[in-house]
């Protein structure tokens, strides 16, 4: 920092030509690593470079739970980005309290952020106190159950509708040589999917309490010992899926490998790398094709309070970028997302972003897990899911009982 | 101040390791162009007094003086004093020349009286033609010369020797000790030397002083340490091979001091007691092996015969281990008058060379 | 005793003075950072701190949470399973190959070279080496099913069962160089004339290394136990780099459970509570190690 | 030692053979192929290729083309030779959206490890000497909780470490990563330069002070010439052990500034699509190359530094 300033005074005190002393290089952290996602932080990175400034790439691999502690130590150690990926919810109430976010609510009242984000409850969770902290950027939803239409030919049953059918269809892909569902080992891709299972197989109320009012009752109740038992069905059918990575299994359905998996609407991207098209290669059954809702998670934003002057326009300019329709745009359809504006045209939007876009614009949303419940809590539900899924030994029932111990202590 | 004649001072000098006292409230004078040595075993706290007067150990309470001036909290290189170590501590990075004009280096004196200081020490202890070797590449003789030279170009008043011929074999160290000498005679500096051996201790001093437990035991010229020990310690100390110590009983028949040992008396009349000698006391009576004769057909104020238990000879003399009142007894002779195994003889001796001393506290009565 | 006042040594904190400036970064770490980073821990172990340190008590809660954990009871019991047969195995494996080499043998130098060479290899590049060995498509598994034996399992690191071996493997493959070499040392230090004495009194081989070689080698034994042990509890860069803590969270360890709980659950305070228990244990070790190696030593003046 | 040994074998051969029949005389004749001497170097050699193979798999997946990996044997030699792979790993594997693969990591570990290595050997060389010449009242203490220090998991000092970089200023600097290297090597270091300089004749050190040498002119006239192979050793412990490290590297730096280790898990496990598992292999061969080359060249020296650093415990 005490360098940046330096060279800020000693640059003012030698007065370089103004077009040069506007470009100001500025650090963005996030993780998005993977094809898909890559190709759509260049996108972002060109529009921002387009305004004369530099976006200086700072990806983390590893996934958010990787990326997040870098990102947050860095800020709380003293030695911010120039703005940096966060899941917009809970993950940066305490950071914002501490004072080390910067205040967006003037830009966000300048560009009109208030009338043109949609749903609205994104910008509520960028807002602490009335005041807005950060700039959503896209409408992540998790609810989808991705199916490879060539693994259902090879075993020769039509590819289902819904969750039910999927699994009935198991044994059939299993003899064919597939693995019926795609699992990747890592916690967060367990604990989602079962929070999908969760939200479609028993309905956005039980969802709701369980997540948001932490109702110890509902989480006991007899609908999560039904997402329980669909759970222990999807343990069976992943058992063969030996894969680290989200998008090794998003590979091994687009390979025909596996029968399908349930990921987040960014599995899109990869798809769409892969030159697959929705419909003809590939399938997606929204709230596993049982309750079609959408929780409204999602990425966005965070800009970390600076000193030098330069770089705070920059920010500035970043924030308000980020929400511009060509921008919105070309990001979310290389990201497989759906934009947070409801006025961007989106007529290259494929099948599955169209019926997104649709349950979108039905108002059939459900707020997303990160925004409901803090990360220690969910990282236990993902810790208590994973095992159950590596555990073949743990019944369902005793997972469950332990599902309720983690609500009952959960913030 | 005190007066300026003695070259070094120690006054109620002690250091204490922790609990552990190793130096207790010792006092010393060395005087000007003294040879003194530090007798004593290893342990007895001599190389450690070397140390304090050199300034490598902080003394824990106590004064050092050096030509009058006190150096109690000096640096050992403002005390005027040179010194040599047993293992050379040659600096094995530098030539000989470097090892020698280091410390005059580190004084910041001017060149060229450097390079003569440097040329006459070589000149004196006959190295001039090793001066651009490094110590590895010299004998264990030329290294001490060389440990020798870098404190004789201090151009110091006092020099300490911390035991510098023990690293060397036994023909060696005889030429040096006579170099060291002979060294001490041209220059007339004081000089400390440490050892533990008794031949550089008589050859070389003009006082000794055996130190044991961290105190002085006696300080005195060699030959009044080799024949009037003050105490059993130092008597056992000196002398090759050691003395004979007998157990007996003193008592006064017919108003002279008699020894009694089982079965034989030993007449004292002739010993020089500090004290009036007193009836019925345990005594150690010390005798030297070089003290008693055999068969010298002489009349010695006590004589016994005794039979050879063990010859062993030495070279020039032989040893021979008798019993008299039933305890082993020493006899040096020459070789060519020794008896075989078996023999009996008749040994004697003058009580006027032996010592005697108590049991209680074992010093000489 | 004393009657002059100039008896006394003087009162002088600049003697030594340079001696005392050089130890300044010594003694900044060990009490800045070493004694002050601890209790600091250790206090915040206490505390509610999510996010950012809170000096909000909660008394025993965090550790109360952290023994209901389930991760961190598989992490413990990882570690346990991991230590065990780390001590053992790094332990009977550098004394037997130390021993090979002790016999005389042409080429000793290019066999230690190659029993030593991955303890110069980082844990990263260890653990993506035998993750990609043990893959179970293309590793040992697919190889041996090529062959024919196609019923053939060996998946390590995808059955959560058994995954804390495969990890053992690689950490054996880094490791056990380092006691090889250790135990090598100590046979040389052995004197030649124990092992003549031996002979003449027509002592078999193996008898004289269980009964006399072994009970000499005492201090080389208790240092490297003392080493691998505290390796042990640090054990981290080659589970992220292998497993990153999978399948689901079955070869989760102590030290990545702190890391996750600090940095990605912004629980704080929990990290603390482990960390803690994690210092804990080392201190079991330690302590007794530190007693009689300092503490005899002291003794002997 | 070895070479003396192994002429004695020689020779004993050959003296087996020129032995008389009358009886036993001369050395005890000794065959090269007995049954002891198949065992011995059987094992030897048996073990030498566990802890080879997984080198050589590494050699030999980073020389192959996914097409040959993907029909897959580990151990099979490569049928095309392809050096794509480690160009790739080099200069454009990625880690979103920077694809200059690790070149960038070889050089920040470069950047990283030269400062850390001569600041963490030249405070401990002094330390240590202080510690062994030049004792003070509580010097014995220090050093005592410096030692047990170092067993301390480093997960109790990693947050308060984060605090103390951010109060100074340096967080997240290279500056910051090079005083924790400095830290965390000064235990091991520390010991072993106080154990070496103990063992130089204390005498010396004596002399060198009649002769008005101060503390540092002793350090750096007597003592430091002097300890050349020690340094070498220090050189060599700092080296591998500042390359390797992972833990400080992800905690204490920033992105751009990760060392090569980072750099190598990010690149490996951020998949794009397919593993590349040449391109990985590729990858972890480059980052071991360093530590590899260091310990190659150093031979004996390396074995004397992990002896001396740990024996003396």
């Amino acid at each position: 920092m005490r360098h940046a300033m330096l060279a800020a005074t000693l640059a003012a005190s030698v007065a370089i030509p103004a077009t040069l002393a506007n470009a100001t290089d500025l650090e963005v952290t996030h993780w998005w690593t993977s094809g898909g996602e890559a190709a759509a932080v260049a996108e972002l990175a060109k529009a921002f470079d387009a305004t004369g400034h530099k976006w200086i790439d700072g990806a983390i691999a590893g996934g958010g739970n990787t990326a997040r502690p870098v990102m947050i130590s860095r800020i709380t150690g003293g030695d911010p980005m120039g703005a940096t990926q966060f899941n917009h919810g809970r993950q940066t109430e305490e950071l914002i309290e501490a004072g080390l976010m910067r205040d967006l609510t003037d830009i966000a009242e300048a560009e009109g952020w208030k009338d043109i984000v949609r749903p609205s409850s994104l910008l509520d969770s960028c807002t602490v106190d009335g005041r807005i902290y950060c700039a959503p950027i896209n409408i992540h939803s998790w609810e989808w159950l991705w199916l490879s239409n060539k693994a259902f030919e090879d075993a020769g049953v039509e590819v289902p509708t819904n969750w039910d059918e999927f699994v009935a269809a198991a044994p059939k892909l299993e003899e064919a040589g597939k693995i019926p569902l795609a699992m990747g080992g890592q916690p967060w891709q367990s604990g989602g999917a079962f929070r999908v299972m969760l939200s479609s197989l028993a309905g956005p109320d039980v969802y709701k309490k369980v997540y948001g009012d932490k109702d110890t009752d509902a989480a006991a109740g007899p609908e999560i010992a039904r997402v329980f038992e669909a759970a222990d069905n999807a343990r069976k059918m992943s058992a063969g899926s030996n894969v680290q990575d989200w998008n090794q299994a998003t590979n091994l359905v687009i390979t025909g490998q596996a029968g399908g998996q349930i990921m987040g609407d960014w599995a899109q991207g990869e798809f769409q790398v892969a030159g697959q098209t929705a419909g003809e290669d590939y399938t997606c059954l929204p709230g596993l094709g049982v309750n079609a809702v959408m929780s409204t998670g999602g990425d966005a934003f965070y800009f970390p309070v600076l000193q030098d002057e330069e770089q705070k326009k920059a920010q500035g300019e970043l924030a308000a970028l980020l929400l511009k329709p060509e921008t919105q745009l070309a990001f979310n359809l290389k990201k497989g997302s759906v934009p947070v504006r409801g006025d961007v045209d989106l007529e290259a939007a494929n099948d599955c972003m169209k019926k997104g876009l649709d349950i979108l614009a039905e108002g059939r949303t459900i707020p997303s897990g990160e925004q409901l419940m803090s990360q220690d809590s969910l990282n236990q539900i993902n810790d208590l899911v994973v095992e159950f899924f590596n555990t073949p030994s743990m019944t369902a029932e005793d997972a469950h009982k332990r599902f309720v111990d983690i609500v009952a202590s959960a913030d | 101040m005190e007066a300026v004649n003695n070259s070094v001072e120690l006054r109620r000098v002690s250091l204490n390791f922790g609990s552990v006292e190793v130096l207790r409230t010792l006092d010393l004078d060395v005087a000007e162009g003294e040879f003194l040595v530090l007798l004593g075993p290893s342990g007895c706290g001599k190389s450690t007094l070397l140390n304090c007067v050199a300034g490598l150990l902080d003394v824990s309470a106590g004064q050092i003086f050096i030509k009058g001036r006190n150096v109690t909290w000096e640096e050992p290189k403002d005390r005027g004093i040179g010194m040599v170590f047993q293992s050379y501590a040659l600096y094995p990075q530098m030539t000989v020349e470097g090892n020698l004009s280091f410390g005059l280096k580190n004084a910041r004196l001017p060149r060229e009286e450097i390079a003569n200081r440097v040329a006459r020490a070589a000149d004196i202890l006959q190295i001039k033609p090793l001066l651009q070797r490094r110590p590895s590449e010299l004998s264990g003789g030329q290294r001490q010369r060389v440990a020798i030279g870098r404190a004789l170009v201090r151009d110091v008043d006092v020099f300490l020797f911390d035991e510098p011929l023990s690293n060397l074999d036994a023909k060696l160290r005889a030429e040096l000790r006579v170099e060291i000498k002979r060294l001490h005679q041209q220059l007339a500096n004081t000089m400390i030397y440490v050892t533990h051996d008794q031949i550089e201790a008589m050859t070389l001093a003009d006082r000794i002083a055996v130190m044991r437990g961290g105190v002085i035991q006696q300080l005195d010229r060699p030959q009044n340490i080799y024949n009037r020990p003050v105490n059993r310690f130092v008597a056992g100390f000196i002398g090759s091979p050691g003395m004979n110590f007998l157990d007996g009983r003193m008592e006064i028949e017919g108003g002279k001091p008699v020894l009694r040992l089982a079965d034989c008396a030993v007449p004292l009349d002739r010993y020089g007691f500090a004290d009036a000698p007193a009836d019925g006391r345990d005594v150690v009576f010390g005798i030297r092996p070089e003290h008693v004769s055999a068969n010298s057909g002489m009349d010695w104020p006590f004589s016994a015969s005794a039979s050879v238990e063990v010859v062993e000879p030495m070279g020039s003399d032989t040893l021979v281990w008798t019993r008299v009142g039933g305890q082993p007894l020493a006899v040096r002779l020459p070789t060519e008058r020794a008896p075989e195994e078996g023999d009996t003889i008749s040994i004697g001796f003058d009580p006027m060379n032996a010592s005697i001393f108590g049991t209680d506290d074992d010093s000489r009565l | 005793m004393s009657t002059r006042s100039d008896d006394r040594p003087p009162f002088r904190p600049f003697r030594n003075l340079n001696a005392k400036i050089a130890s300044v970064p010594m003694i900044l770490t060990t009490m800045v950072v070493f004694v002050g980073g601890t209790f600091w821990t250790v206090l915040y172990s206490f505390t509610k701190s999510g996010l950012l340190p809170r000096l909000e008590f909660v008394g025993l809660a965090q550790y109360e949470r952290l023994w209901g954990t389930n991760r961190w009871l598989i992490a413990i019991e990882n570690l346990f399973i991991f230590g065990i047969c780390m001590l053992v195995f790094s332990m009977v494996i550098g004394f037997v190959l130390a021993a090979l080499l002790d016999q005389k043998i042409r080429f000793e130098n290019t066999f230690r070279s190659i029993i030593l060479f991955p303890y110069a290899l980082s844990f990263i590049v260890t653990g993506l080496v035998w993750q990609w060995i043990l893959n179970p498509q293309f590793g040992v598994q697919g190889v041996v099913r090529n062959l024919g034996w196609t019923s053939f399992t060996f998946d390590p690191l995808y059955n959560a069962d058994i995954v804390i071996y495969g990890i053992l493997i690689a950490a054996l493959w880094q490791g056990t160089g380092l006691v090889m070499c250790l135990m090598l040392a100590g046979l040389r230090g052995i004197d030649e004339d124990i092992w003549k004495a031996a002979r003449v009194d027509g002592i078999p081989a193996w008898k004289t290394y269980v009964f006399i070689v072994i009970p000499m080698m005492r201090p080389v034994f208790v240092t490297a136990i003392v080493l691998i042990a505290s390796g042990i509890v640090r054990v981290y860069d080659l589970v992220v780099a292998q497993t990153s803590g999978g399948p689901g969270i079955a070869s989760e360890v102590p030290a990545k459970y702190v890391y996750d709980m600090m940095f990605s659950s912004q629980n704080l305070g929990q990290g603390f509570a482990a960390s803690t228990m994690m210092l804990l244990s080392v201190a079991i070790v330690i302590i007794p190690w530190a007693y009689l190696e300092f503490g005899r030593r002291r003794r002997h003046g | 030692m070895a070479n003396v040994a192994s002429i004695n074998t020689t020779a004993a051969a050959f003296d087996a053979v020129a032995d008389r029949v009358e009886g036993p005389a001369g050395p005890r004749p000794r065959r090269v192929l007995s049954r002891r001497n198949i065992l011995l170097y059987g094992t030897l050699i048996l073990v030498s290729a566990y802890y080879l193979l997984p080198l050589y798999v590494m050699i030999v997946t980073s020389l192959k083309g996914m097409p040959e990996i993907r029909i897959g044997n580990v151990f099979a030699p490569p049928l095309e030779i392809t050096f794509e792979p480690w160009v790739k790993a080099w200069a454009t594997a990625c880690t979103g959206l920077n694809c200059d693969g690790l070149s960038r990591g070889f050089w920040n570990s470069v950047r990283i490890t030269v400062p850390s290595v001569l600041l963490s050997i030249l405070i401990a060389s002094v330390n240590g000497y202080a510690l062994a010449n030049w004792r003070f009242r509580g010097s014995e203490m220090f050093f005592t909780i410096l030692i047990v220090g170092a067993f301390i998991p480093y997960q109790v000092m990693i947050y308060p470490i984060v605090i103390l970089l951010r109060e100074m200023g340096i967080y997240g600097t290279l500056t910051g990563l090079v005083i924790v290297h400095t830290i965390f090597g000064m235990p091991i270091l520390t010991l072993l330069f106080r154990n070496y300089f103990t063992s130089v004749p204390e005498e010396l050190f004596k002399a060198a002070r009649v002769d008005g040498a101060g503390f540092w002119g002793i350090y750096f006239k007597i003592m430091m010439p002097m300890s050349l192979p020690i340094f070498v050793v220090a050189i060599i412990i700092q080296v591998t052990g500042i390359w390797n490290d992972f833990l400080f590297g992800v905690v204490y730096t920033r992105p751009e500034s990760y060392p090569m280790t980072v750099q190598l898990n990010n690149i490996v496990n951020s998949v794009q699509g397919v593993k590349e598992y040449n391109v990985n292999m590729a990858a972890t061969l480059l980052t071991g190359l360093v530590p590899l080359i260091v310990y190659f060249l150093s031979g004996k020296l390396f074995v004397r530094g992990i002896a001396a650093g740990a024996v003396k415990g």
